[in-house]
């Protein structure tokens, strides 16, 4: 498998992959995402090192470390778009490595990027709208005919997409190009994106970076009440560590790789270990609480 | 809403009402030809020749008509680009503005497209700078259909024929293009060689687009073959077979086509003096070569040319001095149309024997008459000695 | 007298116009912080400068008007701009970059000095010199933008949001770094960036723009003294 | 805005009018004309399936003429042996979506470059594949065919008759894929374009879209195809060639790259740029041509269909005279400033 | 045996020729990030110089250093003037530009010198060299070798010069370039001079061999790209391999695969093109294009 052109990594065992329940409920006790022993190596270097860790249903996890520790890498193993050298990752009990990446939508899983990745040509509305595209009905055939079906749910989904907008304080920005949004809103407009497709997890890589003090406050009251309205659990990679103990149930701090410790946020700010790879010595006065 | 979709076809209202494109003083002809592209230097060529003859003709007080009428004849010519679709686009185009006839266009695909349309909107589509039989076959089916330049069978025909009189065992490869082109030569080669001593011992085929055909050669050569037939009709191609051939030393006799053979263009840069025989069929005279000179049908082919031939090509193609040859003719044909009308004009073209044309080999005539034939439907075979050609006396 | 001074200085985007007459001005030696909302125009504001975006009104630099140049020209005349979004040499390695960063510099011998500066001062990048900067992390890639700065020795730096995606005690790193190329070559910089403590710790001004206008200004402590300010950007 | 709508209010009336005018026009006009007209139906076909799949979903197809040439073949070979007209065009649109995915199939996992490079080898080993099945394809000769008489309950002249029937076939397809390319599909296509690694996180498999994309180009194509041996009565190796396939990207992004209205505009340019050459100065063709395509490229780049909004930027520009225009920016018509681009290329 | 070696030897003369031109292209993309379908009309237009210079009575050298001269100064004025106005837009549309400049030059030749192929002096003596029954004509060896110094001279001036590495910088992101004070428009003018120059040796290297017309190079240029994008595009080296590559593999397999065939052989170099770019997109040489998420 090829490592730096990673999305064409696991489509290759497309074919030989059967289909798997789509729509499996959490069961009680069976954790929304288990990742299990995974490793990754890029040529020589070891990126993820054998890291284990649970994600409880309808909690918010937070994934904390310096820079390069492999944060992003280890969303990109959950979302599929890397292939960890071992290991396994279970959505709500189901093995999905060997899922081709663009499944994973299907089975619940969303996620926004580190680096906004948005269609910058496209109104914002339209980058919200493919979010649905994994629970839109109908194929080609059906939508060059414009059955009824595919209208309706056209429709709903334009009217879904415009409430998510308002929700986040966009809605006014819905019909201009993305790209003339200053950058802070694109993490807003990739948020509602992943949030179009009914995810029941939902990956947030660092959905803070560059939001003005408001804005942040406004993101934290936001993830509250989606999490509560759609029942879902979060897993999110962010430097602010205010935003980090003011909305994550538990966190891990990875370095080099390798897990250094789980524990509540508070927990984590106060651990000589993170303080000494992480924060820094100065770091509990002048960060932000 | 209209009842017909041949506004050319000028039947109705009797034989006497003239056809579109003619009136007593003028007779508007059209072509369309490869003018860019590839095949642009046989396209322009095609129109130059025409256009040379024609302007001269009209500035010496224009054509002579059957019916006692002088006209002069505008000729109108446009780029197909060697394709079809083109080609169709712009003879509906002609025909539109009112053209008499479509003459002299080259290429074949082109003129078969335009071929159906031109037959059944009875509108003549005549003295094709064409090889291929379709064109000259079957006037029963294409009555308003018919070709100037010998078909390549024929040439392939006289090389057989060649060959076959020297009655001993000779080994003949073949190098053809994948086309028409070729399978015409070969055609007309092998219904020659029938049944005698004269083996094809290997061949092998080229596409146009080929950048070289030295593997092709390579493999020719290694039958070491006493006759070389190099159906090539793209002169960096012919060259490079020259060349190759000798430099592997395999030196056959060789038979060139006739658009290919030309000294200066062909031969001379092939280092063709190194092969025992170079033959090739002519018809044509090659204004070029010294042999020709002072003779008077060239030096009124260069200032007919000089004057309005260089707006269209500075290079030379035996092509020009066909469509030249051909401008003579239509005018022969005009002398004696009896009426304006494309029917008269087919009659008189259809009935034209015998006539030397400019340019033309001493012993070549125009013989429209034969059915399945081109305008030219016989060829001299030359042999090239060093610098021109001159008769051969057998193989 | 100044380094940088921004008369009455518009921007637009294609139709749309941003900056509304934007004026300030900077000393040389100085370090002035812009604060704002998104989409307030603080970004533009440095493009304004580095001459990435149409403006109208003057921008001069050194005395001398440099709207309209372009930004390699300005960056020819010591400006300095670490762009938002990183702004790599995607498959050049990182040591490229670097050199990249350092291409209108002729003394080759302190380049490569620098260079070995830059990889200490970031031990992250040391690792991966010879790998393109596209697979570095976000982090690592912000890192080289900033070293990319420091190779081209500006006199005028523009840093939007140089902290984006740095780990707390990185960022910190960064500013002591950038404090110290300041105090050692008397660099000026403009200083945009959401983190107002790393703004504060670091500028002696600082402006807040409003939707194209500057709103507020005045020295760090002053506005530190204004609750308004306090309460929008430092949360406190 | 408000210039917005007043656009969508002219897009109405302009369908109202080019709709009558399709109507009245073969009736009025001379078989020239119609012929020409119906010919830019053929193309605009053809390159509304190059838009499918280079426009709209990004891929860089450079044989889209292999498709048209195979829709034509089968249509005229259909003709030859007798089929339904009906048949016929089923056969001339599935053949070729046959293989256009195969080849998709084995090419899709490509990207760029590469797969453009899949993608010039089907007109270039199409050509001497169709000489070879001389017996099918009547080799270099090519095929003739004459059919599409009107039926002898209308009374219409040869070139009427084929006018509607093209345009109404043509007029379907547009239709269809005017509202594929909105909604689901075409927002896969356009993700699949612009960024697959977040195709992938949508639930968008780039393979299975750019599988699709394709067939749908080679489907297309194949349909123009026999539209084309509809109004040409003729077709030949040179239909499939490389040269036809490049003529098309070109009027593709002439008329407007991913825009249905492009494709129509480009087939009005495909067809009527050589005849106006052709009257300025039949040998000299090509020196025309390349000018005429540099000069609109160059005062649209968005191709012709940007006419308006160039039209009215050029207006407001002028109205903002004073604003300076950096050379590092490209000047105005993506709007977006040089730096919006960083360097992760995705 | 020897028919075998001969065939493999024809087969990289021919390869030459489609290198000579695929470097071009590599050069133009390594140092725009471009694909110029133009590079084979301009470089004919400057070999066309070169003829009229030859013609003019003075000797092939001073014709072939003027052609030179004379392509890169329209290179550059080419980039300035049109391709300009496509860089940073839609990819699509500056290809179709460079296509544009392609008909338009090879109209303009056409225009001066017409259509039909003319004989091209050669800057080798006309000889052929034979050992063992296997024939390689002088030309084709010259040819060789001037290709694989320029190619040399190319992967030197990339890896180790400034000016190569600003051009990579450029090609790779030419806003962050700016921002680094890199003459952008001056670097991108200096990347189509010397390809347009490069061209023009190119030109004037196969010209013997195909004959100088406006189309002289149309159908290689198809061969180039192939060349260019199997050697993988940024790679000089790549671009003459893979040209060699596709001249031998046609040539064997017209020879040996009787149900190839001269008609069909060009099908295998690209059936072999798609198996190898799937197993190395990036092509033979090429380096990966590392796309992070
Ligand atoms: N596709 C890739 N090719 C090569 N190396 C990679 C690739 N992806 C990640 N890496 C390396 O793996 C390490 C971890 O990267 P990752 O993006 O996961 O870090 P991170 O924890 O997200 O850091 P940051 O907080 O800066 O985003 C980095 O050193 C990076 O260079
Ligand atoms: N490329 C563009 N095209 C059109 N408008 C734009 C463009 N870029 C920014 N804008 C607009 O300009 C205004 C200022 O944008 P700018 O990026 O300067 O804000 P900012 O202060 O940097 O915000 P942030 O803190 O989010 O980076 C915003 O309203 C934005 O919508
Ligand atoms: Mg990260
Ligand atoms: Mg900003």
């Amino acid at each position: 498998m090829t490592a730096e052109t990673p999305d064409l990594a696991r489509e290759v065992h497309d074919a030989r992959w059967s289909e798997m329940t789509e729509d499996a409920r959490p069961v009680a006790g069976v954790p929304a995402l288990r990742v299990d022993d995974v490793t990754l190596r890029f040529g020589g270097i070891r990126v993820l090192d054998g890291v284990s860790f649970d994600v409880a249903p309808r909690t918010v996890f937070g994934l904390v470390g310096p820079n390069g520790a492999g944060k992003t890498s280890l969303f990109n193993c959950i979302s599929g778009h890397y292939r960890p050298n071992s290991g396994s990752i279970l959505l709500e009990g189901v093995e999905t490595l060997r899922a081709p990446a663009w499944r994973m939508a299907r089975l619940g899983l969303a996620r926004t990027f580190q680096h906004p990745a948005l269609q910058l040509g496209e109104t914002v509305l339209e980058n919200v709208l493919l979010g649905a595209h994994s629970r839109l009905p109908g194929g080609p055939l059906a939508w060059s005919l414009r059955l009824p079906s595919t209208s309706k749910a056209e429709r709903a989904s334009r009217a879904e997409a415009l409430e998510l907008l308002e929700r986040t304080g966009l809605r006014w920005a819905a019909h201009a190009r993305a790209g003339e949004l200053s950058h802070g809103l694109h993490k807003a407009v990739e948020l509602c994106r992943a949030l179009m497709s009914h995810p029941r997890l939902l990956l947030l890589d660092e959905p803070a970076a560059g939001l003005s003090h408001g804005e942040v406050d406004r993101f934290v009251e936001t993830v509250a009440t989606v999490r509560a309205d759609l029942g879902l659990t979060i897993v999110v990679v962010e430097h602010h560590m205010g935003l980090i103990s003011a909305i994550t149930d538990r966190v891990m701090v990875l370095d080099h790789g390798a897990k250094l410790m789980e524990g509540t946020a508070a927990q984590a700010q106060v651990d000589p270990r993170v303080v000494e790879a992480y924060l820094g010595r100065e770091a509990v006065e002048d960060e932000p609480a | 809403t209209r009842d017909t979709g041949t506004t050319g076809g000028g039947t109705e209202g009797g034989a006497a009402a003239a056809s579109p494109g003619i009136t007593d003083t003028t007779v508007s002809l059209g072509i369309s030809s490869p003018l860019s592209g590839a095949t642009a230097g046989p396209g322009t060529c095609s129109v130059a020749g025409l256009n040379s003859y024609l302007e001269a003709k009209n500035a010496a007080g224009g054509f002579a008509f059957g019916d006692g009428k002088t006209r002069q004849v505008t000729l109108t010519y446009l780029d197909d680009a060697y394709d079809p679709a083109k080609a169709v686009a712009n003879f509906r185009q002609l025909v539109n503005q009112g053209m008499f006839a479509y003459v002299g266009a080259l290429g074949t695909p082109t003129n078969a497209a335009v071929m159906p349309i031109a037959n059944q909107q009875e509108v003549p589509q005549v003295l094709l700078m064409a090889g291929a039989g379709e064109f000259s076959a079957d006037q029963a089916a294409n009555p308003w259909t018919s070709g100037f330049v010998p078909t390549y069978s024929t040439e392939g025909a006289a090389f057989g024929k060649l060959l076959v009189d020297a009655n001993q065992p000779i080994t003949v490869a073949t190098l053809a293009q994948n086309d028409d082109y070729g399978s015409g030569y070969l055609d007309g080669f092998t219904a020659a060689i029938e049944g005698s001593q004269v083996r094809v011992v290997d061949s092998a085929t080229y596409e146009p687009t080929d950048t070289s055909v030295d593997g092709q050669v390579t493999q020719l050569a290694a039958s070491g073959a006493d006759v070389l037939l190099s159906a090539v009709s793209v002169t960096p191609l012919q060259v490079g077979v020259l060349t190759k051939a000798q430099s592997l030393g395999w030196k056959p006799r060789v038979f060139l086509p006739s658009n290919t053979s030309t000294p200066a263009t062909v031969l001379q840069p092939g280092g063709a003096a190194a092969y025992p025989d170079v033959y090739t069929p002519a018809f044509a005279k090659t204004p070029a070569s010294p042999a020709f000179a002072n003779d008077p049908d060239v030096q009124e082919y260069t200032k007919a040319f000089e004057q309005y031939g260089t707006s269209i090509t500075k290079t030379y193609t035996p092509h020009c001095a066909w469509s030249y040859a051909e401008g003579a003719v239509l005018g022969e044909a005009f002398a004696t149309m009896e009426e304006p009308t494309r029917e008269s004009f087919m009659t008189a073209l259809r009935g034209i024997s015998g006539f030397t044309a400019p340019l033309l080999l001493p012993g070549i005539t125009i013989d429209t008459t034969k059915e399945d034939q081109a305008a030219v439907s016989s060829v001299n075979l030359v042999r090239y000695n060093g610098t021109g050609y001159e008769p051969v006396q057998g193989y | 007298m100044s380094l940088l001074e921004l008369q009455d200085v518009t921007a637009s985007y294609g139709q749309g116009r941003v900056l509304h007459g934007i004026s300030l001005s900077l000393a040389e030696h100085g370090a002035t912080g812009i604060l704002g909302a998104n989409g307030a125009g603080k970004t533009t504001t440095l493009r304004a400068i580095s001459g990435t975006v149409r403006t109208t009104g003057r921008i001069l630099f050194d005395g001398r008007d440099i709207s309209g140049l372009g930004p390699d020209r300005t960056a020819r005349l010591g400006i300095a701009h670490v762009p938002e979004g990183r702004g790599t040499m995607a498959q050049l390695t990182v040591r490229d970059n670097l050199l990249v960063g350092a291409y209108q510099r002729r003394d080759r011998r302190q380049i490569a000095t620098d260079v070995d500066y830059c990889l200490d001062l970031f031990p992250q990048l040391q690792a991966r010199t010879g790998s393109p900067a596209a697979a570095l992390s976000g982090g690592e890639q912000q890192m080289l933008a900033v070293a990319r700065a420091f190779m081209a020795k500006p006199r005028l730096m523009l840093l939007d949001e140089a902290s984006l995606g740095l780990a707390p005690s990185t960022a910190r790193t960064v500013y002591d770094a950038i404090r110290r190329l300041r105090s050692e070559t008397g660099l000026s910089m403009l200083v945009v960036e959401q983190n107002a403590v790393l703004a504060f710790s670091l500028v002696d001004d600082v402006t807040v723009l409003e939707t194209g206008r500057v709103t507020v200004e005045g020295t760090a402590s002053e506005l530190m003294g204004m609750d308004s300010v306090r309460r929008a950007y430092l949360g406190g | 805005m408000p210039a917005f709508l007043t656009a969508g209010r002219l897009r109405a009336a302009a369908v109202a009018v080019v709709a009558v005018v399709l109507v009245l026009l073969p009736l009025v006009s001379s078989p020239y004309v119609n012929y020409q007209v119906t010919t830019m139906a053929v193309f605009a076909v053809a390159l509304l399936g190059l838009n499918v799949v280079m426009g709209y979903a990004g891929q860089v197809s450079l044989g889209q003429s292999a498709f048209v040439g195979i829709g034509a073949y089968v249509a005229g070979y259909g003709t030859l042996n007798g089929w339904p007209v009906l048949l016929s065009f089923v056969v001339a649109c599935l053949l070729p979506a046959v293989v256009g995915m195969l080849v998709a199939l084995a090419a899709a996992r490509l990207r760029g470059l590469a797969l453009a490079m899949v993608t010039i080898a089907l007109p270039i080993v199409g050509t001497p594949v169709a000489k070879r099945l001389s017996d099918v394809t009547g080799g270099s000769q090519g095929l003739t065919v004459s059919w599409l008489e009107p039926p002898s309950w209308v009374a219409l002249a040869d070139d009427q008759w084929r006018y509607y029937v093209v345009v109404l076939i043509a007029l379907g397809v547009f239709l269809l894929t005017r509202n594929l390319v909105r909604g689901r599909v075409g927002r896969s296509f356009a993700i699949v374009r612009d960024n697959e690694a977040v195709a992938l996180s949508m639930g968008i498999s780039p393979y299975r879209t750019k599988v699709l994309a394709f067939t749908l180009a080679s489907t297309i194509g194949g349909a123009s195809g026999f539209l084309y041996l509809a109004v040409v009565q003729y077709t030949s190796p040179e239909t499939l060639s490389f040269g036809t396939s490049i003529n098309l990207v070109v009027a593709m992004v002439i008329g407007g790259t991913g825009s249905l209205v492009g494709a129509v505009l480009g087939a009005v340019y495909y067809v009527l740029v050589p005849v106006l050459a052709g009257q300025l100065d039949a040998s000299r063709t090509a020196l025309l041509s390349g000018a005429v395509l540099l000069l609109v490229l160059f005062v649209l780049p968005g191709g012709l269909v940007s006419l308006p909004r160039r039209v009215h930027q050029l207006l407001t520009a002028r109205r903002r005279r004073s604003a300076t225009t950096p050379p590092g920016a490209p000047d105005g018509q993506a709007g977006t400033p040089a730096l919006t681009s960083d360097g992760v290329a995705p | 045996m020897s028919y075998f070696v001969q065939l493999v030897v024809d087969g990289l003369a021919t390869g030459s020729v489609y290198g000579a031109l695929a470097l071009a292209i590599v050069l133009v993309n390594r140092s725009t990030g471009m694909i110029n379908f133009s590079q084979g009309a301009l470089a004919v237009l400057s070999t066309f110089v070169a003829y009229a210079v030859v013609q003019a009575g003075a000797p092939l050298l001073l014709g072939l250093l003027v052609a030179v001269a004379f392509a890169v100064v329209l290179g550059a004025f080419v980039e300035r003037v049109v391709v300009r106005r496509f860089e940073g837009g839609d990819a699509n549309t500056a290809v179709v530009a460079t296509i544009g400049l392609l008909v338009l030059v090879s109209g303009i030749a056409g225009a001066i010198w017409s259509y039909d192929p003319r004989p091209f002096p050669s800057l080798f003596p006309n000889a052929t060299l034979g050992l063992g029954g296997v024939f390689v004509s002088v030309r084709s060896i010259g040819t060789t070798v001037v290709i694989v110094a320029v190619m040399v001279l190319l992967q030197l001036l990339f890896r180790f010069t400034k000016l190569g590495l600003a051009m990579r910088a450029v090609a790779d992101n030419p806003s962050s370039a700016a921002l680094s004070g890199l003459p952008v428009s001056r670097l991108l003018m200096i990347g189509w001079g010397i390809a347009a120059g490069l061209g023009a040796v190119a030109g004037v290297l196969v010209a013997p061999q195909l004959f100088i017309s406006p189309t002289m190079l149309d159908f290689t240029l198809v061969y180039a790209l192939a060349a260019a994008i199997l050697g993988g595009l940024d790679s000089p080296l790549g671009a003459v391999v893979a040209g060699w590559f596709i001249g031998v593999v046609e040539n064997l397999a017209g020879a040996y695969v009787d149900v190839i065939g001269n008609d069909l052989k060009i099908a295998v170099p690209f059936a072999a093109m798609i198996v190898i770019l799937a197993l190395r997109p990036q092509g033979l040489f090429g380096r990966r294009t590392v796309v992070r998420v």
